[in-house]
């Protein structure tokens, strides 16, 4: 398991308005894991996402993928770098059909218009929920229905990293355990690094590789999923 | 240079009422209306008719001219009532043309472009008050108890209701707030004040014609609010008197060439807005700027 | 400031003011208008009529009613002046009720609208209103040209109103007809479709009543959307500007008759310096404004004369006893309703340049 | 179905036979339940089942397409959102609608006054809804940060404000829209006692709920939703084991 | 016939209307951008049209040059205006003020470099020929309309077959997750910016030889712009291109019924009956909350 490092946050101080949310953050993401990030409301884990992905600039510190520094890339940059994201709430655009959002998503990333139908396939083929509301604009789909395009977009750029903000959130349980185990299986299959960001912990270590908890800004614990699988541990942690 | 002051602080208060009228919606409400000028007309226009045919006593022109203001201002409420944000602004938009038209055209009330001259002084109690002394007790007085009105209502549960519907419409009717009621009479309330800075313009100038009331109006009163402080107290009034005394600070700058004065006041009144926003986005007494940092 | 103007006796300086366009769109005759009246006051300081000098406190009426009340308020209640010196249809009327209500004079000198006739006692004009050119020009053109059915087109302010009045009353008098009306609001600017509505009427002549640069587009279109039918207009027309435009060619167009060669010698003196100061010919407006000025000159040294105090009231009623005076162009009376008579002229256009075709006298 | 405990309770509502149609989508299709008073009743399902849907209805952001309701007997099929809410009927949204600009404070007092237009109070009416203002803010812990605009709370917090925003109030039925999902277990572990406390004193709640470890928390009873129809309407256990519902909608465990 | 020839003269002047229009529509229907400056540009182009052409330097000099000023005003004001107001809260109203601000200061300047009063592009093209008897069509309204429908061609298929209209619908939902998605959202707002500049481009040099040109028309062709985006749907182009060939004609042929200054009462009693009775426009999405 000594894997590569392909995404790695060093020393990262971050926060919005002079007061940083994080502070003095190092994680490393190595290739073909899933690293599962947890810790309480407000621990700031979000904020380390948005660092990563270029959303949000970094006081000090850096970022660093495949060896190089993009602390100072935007978001269409690292884009580029085969990452892509799965932000927290709702995101899709709610005027544009499912459809149109997937090609969007497709076109900002550079697929080959003769490439897009087979990823559309390819995708609904791991949420074929999906299928159902292709053609509706996103406005008007459930609060679950919606989690699963912002996903399904991700997925379609064929990231080889992938940072996932909270999925869970509005799933309904099956559907949730149902989205993973695919995931799982690509991941595997794919070599893709994921960084998980979960309130649903349970669900989410089972399929991770190693796990990181934070509070209020801090990087607590680092180790593997099985140990936090007791509750106490976990309560202890939070 | 006394009798000057008088006047402009007499201008300054009668658009600070106006200002503080149209905070009232817009700050509270979140009602931007590109119309406050149309009920400033519809005011000054009532209160000179019934000063000119019939009895110049501020207790039947201000009455009658509140009247026609929050009569008029249902039709204000009617797309206040469907739509929000640019499609009530594009709404009031049509509104202020179709009152122009109608203040130029409908000669017999408004004199049309012309307008009307010797508008009687106003009549309170039997005294004739014209001299910029004693009128400026007037509008200040009416400045003081609209402040005060509004302010009773914003601190009131109407207020809140009103900013609530202004975040969020749904959940405001979700915890019991009749939404259409209380914005349409919030919108009569503001307009039928209005009316009142309205008379008082119209029997301080004399005169009074349709480019008084025309959008430039309505705009300059919006940039009174914004450039004050939307949602604030003071905001308006300083708004109104930093607008109003801007134009006199200009003209004191001897060296600019007579002909072109006016160009560099409006270039400098332009760019002063442009850069006010940029700078201070939440107007002079409202909140500083508070950036966020961001790539891109 | 204030406890000078209570000076009595002796020497005493005397300020009028003055409401001119001096920026906005109408800037151009504030210049226009300065140019007259700058002159009236070095020759009267010159002359020493006055036991002091004479100076004018200029205010920006930006040619609107709104900014002229503003400095109306001013030049009364700061200022203190007995005498006004107004331009502007528009602003005559808005600032009439001030100079009444504060025994304040106003006196116009470039506004034209005939409501201009009716502002009250303190309210006078050293022009001739529109409504003598339109009474001027109808029966000659149907006289000499054989014009009978008329379109009108206006814009729709007092002034453009006032025409309307005028013409259907003149044409009906002279025989003549008004076949339709149109009226343009004052920031118009698209006409075509005015043209077809005229093309349509058939007219014999056009009438056109408006403005500057309005006045100048609606020749431009009409002409352009194949109205070919005689054009009349009024004396705000005949501007360089329009001069320049192919299009005016052939317009018919009245004016204030002034007798430049005149012999008197205020005329004479009048032309001389202006030519010299300015470098160009004098026009009807600074006529106007020259004589205007003038005009309280020589009310205020009658009252002077009499030990009186110069204010409003007393300068009205000097105007009154005297009627007659010794103006540029000649010895002038004004009429009961504070107006001056001039004589009228028609001109037309040829070559880019006006020719008068007749001029007609209303007699003083 | 088995008669069960919960069955006894005082019916507060009456939903019967309600449809509504978007388009083609069937978002509630006949939908027959009752909410009874006093107990916490769950309404699960898939996502779209038309769970939010079936609150819209009930509060009339939403006209139906057929069907009644009845509330304390009385039919409210027309009824509009605000007047649901002054006859005791209040929700949170699945996307809070917080007042964003107002203080926290704000928020709660807008909420305890149902009045449109400002009317009078006494003495005594005015210190009652400070108290309830007072009372809620310290149930939601929010007491401390009053004062703060609703926007800049963190989001655990802007959760609970939108749940003292409903319990100030005096409503009887609560209808909560996934007022827990994104919260981090300690925080939910607070947000159950609070309802399990409220409940105690007398509300009657309808939650919706995706997390397994709430839904087995607090249910008196759940309902379950699946593309518009409700295929049960039961005693927890009974609906938990269901092996059919298991595999639409919870996964393997239980 | 007299119907006939007005309904000419109204499309002439739809044409134009939609031209502006569509480029208002496009930029404050993707950036929620309340640009009311785009007046400004229209003046900004027609001007410079006029300067070159009178200067001598012929047609397609002016063209060059006002179209590159038109886009270069409408980036700049971007970049260090909008950009900036944005940055903060950015709320529609500040950027309204701004924009309105930048607007004034543009009709005076101008006035002050090329004189407050009308001046016209001259040009026989304005000059009517007599179609059929008493039908007076100038060769600029077949320009007009050969423009507009040259334009709205390469737009349709532009923002049809590039993915940009689909990223300028998105960047009006939702500008952060635009970032998400790995587009960037100044980009995006740039396009609008200068594909809404381009457009009033026709319709201000086509207006300077048909009716002249004052530094304040701007604001006559603000206002129509924004009604023909309010009826026609905020972010539709054909709705707004529909909607600004219906102001034209409705102001051309209310000419048969009223006098002329009815005829812009006319235009905004029907944006005010539009927005009370059917607000998402002609073809607009659904727009009340
Ligand atoms: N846009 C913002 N402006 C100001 N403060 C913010 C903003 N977003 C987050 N914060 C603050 O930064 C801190 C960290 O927030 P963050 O969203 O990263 O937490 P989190 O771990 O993702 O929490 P959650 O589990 O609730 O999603 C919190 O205190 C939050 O209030
Ligand atoms: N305004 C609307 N227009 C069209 N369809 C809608 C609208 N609102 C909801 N729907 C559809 O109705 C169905 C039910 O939606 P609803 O929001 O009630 O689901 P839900 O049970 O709350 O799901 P979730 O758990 O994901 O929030 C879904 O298929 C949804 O797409
Ligand atoms: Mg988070
Ligand atoms: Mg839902």
């Amino acid at each position: 398991m000594n894997n590569s490092v392909v995404l790695a946050a060093q020393n990262i101080t971050a926060g919005y308005g002079g007061h940083p949310a994080i502070n003095d953050i190092t994680v490393e993401l190595r290739e073909d894991e899933v690293l599962c990030l947890i810790g309480h409301n407000g621990a700031g884990k979000s904020t380390l996402l948005k660092c990563l992905f270029g959303l949000l600039a970094s006081e000090s510190g850096s970022v660093m993928i495949d060896g190089q520094d993009t602390t100072r890339e935007s978001a269409r940059e690292i884009s580029d770098r085969g990452v892509a994201m799965v932000p927290e709430g709702r995101g899709v655009f709610p005027s544009l059909s499912v459809r149109d959002i997937f090609s969007l998503g497709m076109h900002a990333s550079g697929v080959p218009k003769k490439e897009q139908s087979d990823r559309v396939e390819w995708v609904l083929d791991i949420l074929p929920a999906i299928t159902e509301f292709m053609n509706r604009p996103a406005g008007t789909l459930s609060g679950g229905q919606q989690q699963m395009v912002s996903i399904g977009r991700a997925l379609l750029n064929r990231p080889r990293i992938l940072l996932m903000d909270e999925p869970s959130i509005g799933l309904a349980p099956k559907l949730f355990q149902d989205l993973l185990a695919p995931i799982r299986a690509l991941q595997q299959r794919e070599k893709l690094s994921i960084l998980l960001v979960e309130q649903n912990v349970r669900e989410a270590l089972k399929i991770s590789d190693r796990a990181v908890v934070m509070k209020s800004g801090a990087m607590i614990w680092e180790g593997q999923p099985a140990e936090l699988e007791d509750n106490e541990r976990l309560m202890e942690l939070y | 240079m006394e009798a000057y002051l008088l006047n402009l602080v007499i201008l300054i208060s009668i658009y600070s009422t106006l200002a503080v009228t149209l905070n009232f919606i817009m700050g509270y409400a979140g009602i931007y209306s590109l119309a406050h000028a149309v009920f400033f007309g519809v005011g000054a226009y009532a209160g000179t008719f019934m000063a000119m045919h019939f009895n110049a006593s501020i207790f039947i022109t201000i009455p009658v001219a509140m009247l026609a203001g929050a009569v008029l201002s249902l039709i204000l409420a009617l797309p206040a009532l469907r739509v929000r944000g640019e499609y009530f602004v594009a709404a009031s938009l049509g509104l202020q043309v179709l009152a122009v038209t109608i203040f130029s055209e409908w000669k017999a009330v408004t004199g049309g472009i012309g307008g009307l001259i010797g508008i009687p002084p106003l009549d309170i109690l039997g005294l004739e008050v014209f001299k910029p002394s004693q009128f400026i007790f007037v509008t200040v007085g009416v400045l003081v108890i609209v402040l005060i009105i509004i302010n009773r209502l914003v601190h009131s549960s109407f207020g809140r209701s009103l900013r609530a519907i202004r975040d969020s419409e749904s959940a405001a009717a979700a915890f019991g707030k009749n939404v259409p009621l209380i914005k349409t009479i919030s919108v009569v309330i503001s307009s039928a004040l209005t009316a009142v800075a309205g008379v008082l313009y119209a029997s301080y100038l004399s005169f009074i014609n349709v480019e008084s009331f025309m959008l430039d109006t309505s705009v300059l009163i919006m940039a009174m609010v914004i450039i004050g402080g939307t949602g604030t107290q003071a905001g308006p009034i300083v708004g109104a008197a930093l607008l109003l005394i801007l134009p006199s600070i200009i003209s004191y700058l001897d060296f600019l060439p007579q002909t072109e004065i006016g160009s560099i006041q409006q270039i400098i009144y332009g760019l002063g807005m442009a850069l006010l926003m940029i700078y201070r986005p939440g107007g002079i007494v409202g909140r500083k700027k508070q950036s966020e940092a961001g790539k891109e | 400031i204030g406890f000078l103007s209570f000076g009595t006796a002796a020497a005493q300086d005397h300020t009028i003011g003055a409401l001119f366009p001096l920026s906005g769109p109408n800037a151009t005759y504030g210049d226009v208008f300065m140019a007259g009246s700058d002159l009236a006051v070095e020759h009267i300081n010159a002359d020493k009529m006055l036991s002091g000098p004479m100076s004018i406190a200029y205010e920006d009426s930006q040619g609107l009613p709104q900014p002229a009340v503003v400095g109306m308020t001013k030049l009364v209640n700061v200022t203190n002046v007995p005498y006004v010196l107004s331009a502007f249809t528009g602003v005559s009327k808005a600032i009439s009720t001030l100079g009444n209500r504060n025994e304040v004079v106003a006196v116009n000198g470039g506004g034209v609208g005939p409501d201009l006739a009716a502002l009250g006692e303190y309210f006078w004009n050293v022009i001739p209103l529109v409504n003598l050119e339109v009474r001027a020009v109808m029966p000659y053109l149907i006289k000499e040209k054989g014009i009978k059915r008329v379109v009108l087109i206006y814009i729709d302010d007092p002034f453009g109103n006032s025409i309307l009045d005028e013409l259907e009353s003149t044409l009906e008098n002279a025989g003549g007809e008004l076949v339709e009306t149109m009226s343009v609001p004052t920031t118009a600017q698209q006409f075509s479709g005015i043209a077809a509505k005229v093309r349509a009427a058939n007219p014999d002549a056009v009438y056109i009543a408006s403005y500057g640069a309005q006045q100048i587009q609606i020749v431009k279109q009409l002409r352009d959307n194949g109205v070919d039918q005689q054009l009349i207009t009024y004396s705000g027309y005949l501007v360089p500007d329009a001069l320049a435009l192919p299009e005016t060619e052939g317009i018919i167009a009245t004016g204030q008759g002034v007798n430049y060669e005149s012999d008197d010698p205020i005329t004479k003196r009048f032309v001389t310096d202006y030519t010299a100061k300015y470098n160009s010919a004098p026009t009807a407006y600074n006529v106007n404004y020259y004589n205007a000025t003038y005009l309280f000159a020589l009310l205020a040294q009658a009252l002077e004369a009499e030990g009186k105090e110069v204010t409003g009231a007393n300068l009205l009623a000097k105007r009154k006893e005297i009627g007659t005076f010794d103006l540029v162009g000649g010895n002038v009376s004004f009429q009961e309703n504070g107006t001056l008579l001039f004589p009228i002229q028609v001109k037309t256009v040829k070559n880019g340049k006006a020719e008068v075709l007749d001029t007609i006298d209303f007699g003083n | 179905m088995v008669s069960s405990s919960t069955d006894t309770q005082e019916v507060l509502m009456e939903i019967r036979n309600v449809d509504k149609a978007f388009g083609g989508v069937k978002a509630v299709d006949n939908v027959s339940m009752d909410l009874r008073a006093g107990i916490i009743t769950t309404l699960v399902g898939p996502n779209g089942a038309g769970k939010t849907t079936l609150f819209n209805l009930i509060t009339g952001e939403l006209t139906k397409d057929s069907g009644t309701i009845k509330w304390l007997g009385q039919p409210i099929n027309r009824i509009k959102p605000f007047k649901a809410a002054r006859a005791g009927i209040l929700r949170t949204f699945q996307d809070l609608r917080l007042f964003n600009e107002m203080s926290v404070e704000e928020n709660v007092l807008t909420s305890v006054e149902a009045n449109s237009v400002p009317a009078p109070m006494t003495k005594s009416q005015r210190t009652a809804r400070s108290e309830k203002v007072e009372y809620a803010l310290n149930r939601a812990g929010l007491f401390s940060k009053r004062n703060i605009r609703a926007k800049d709370l963190a989001y655990a917090e802007r959760k609970f404000l939108s749940m003292a925003r409903v319990m100030a109030t005096d409503a009887r039925l609560w209808l909560l829209d996934e007022p827990a999902s994104g919260l981090d277990p300690n925080s939910y572990e607070k947000f159950l006692e609070i309802l399990r406390e409220e409940v105690k004193q007398g509300v009657t709640v309808c939650i919706i709920e995706h997390n397994l470890d709430i839904v087995i928390g607090i249910s008196d009873r759940i309902a379950f939703l699946d593309r518009g129809k409700l295929l049960a309407d039961d005693e927890p256990q009974t609906v938990l084991n269901d092996p059919e519902l298991r595999a639409i909608y919870f996964g393997e465990r239980t | 016939m007299l119907a006939l020839q007005l309904m000419i003269t109204g499309l002439q002047t739809g044409a134009l209307y939609a031209l502006t229009a569509v480029g208002f529509s496009l930029i404050f229907g993707s950036t929620r951008i309340f640009h009311f400056a785009h007046g400004a540009t229209f003046i900004i182009a027609a001007y410079l049209f006029y300067f070159v052409n009178v200067s001598g330097f012929g047609v397609t000099l002016g063209v060059i040059a006002a179209t590159a000023g038109a886009i270069v005003f409408g980036l700049l004001l971007n970049r260090f205006v909008y950009v900036p107001i944005q940055r903060d809260e950015g709320s529609f109203f500040t950027v309204f003020v701004a924009s309105f601000g930048i607007g004034i200061v543009i009709q005076n300047v101008v006035g002050m470099i090329f004189g407050r009063g009308y001046v016209t592009v001259q040009t026989p093209l304005s000059f009517s020929v007599e179609l059929m008897d008493g039908l007076y069509v100038s060769p600029l309204a077949w320009i007009s309309m050969l423009c507009a429908a040259i334009f709205f061609g390469i737009l349709w298929c532009f923002l049809k077959y590039s993915n940009l209209g689909l990223s300028l619908r998105a960047l009006a939902d939702n500008p952060d997750l635009v970032r998400v998605f790995g587009l960037n959202p100044r980009f995006i707002s740039s396009c609008a910016f200068t594909i809404g500049s381009i457009l009033v481009v026709p319709a201000a040099i086509i207006s300077g030889a048909t009716t002249g040109l004052n530094p304040a028309m701007g604001h006559h062709v603000m206002l129509i712009s924004l009604a023909a985006t309010i009826v026609g749907g905020i972010g539709s182009v054909a709705g707004t291109l529909l909607a600004g060939l219906a102001l034209g004609l409705a102001e051309s042929l209310a000419l048969l019924y009223v006098d002329s200054q009815w005829t812009e009462a006319v235009t905004f009693a029907i944006l005010f009956l539009f927005i009370i009775v059917r607000p998402s426009g002609l073809l607009g999405r659904s727009a009340a909350h």
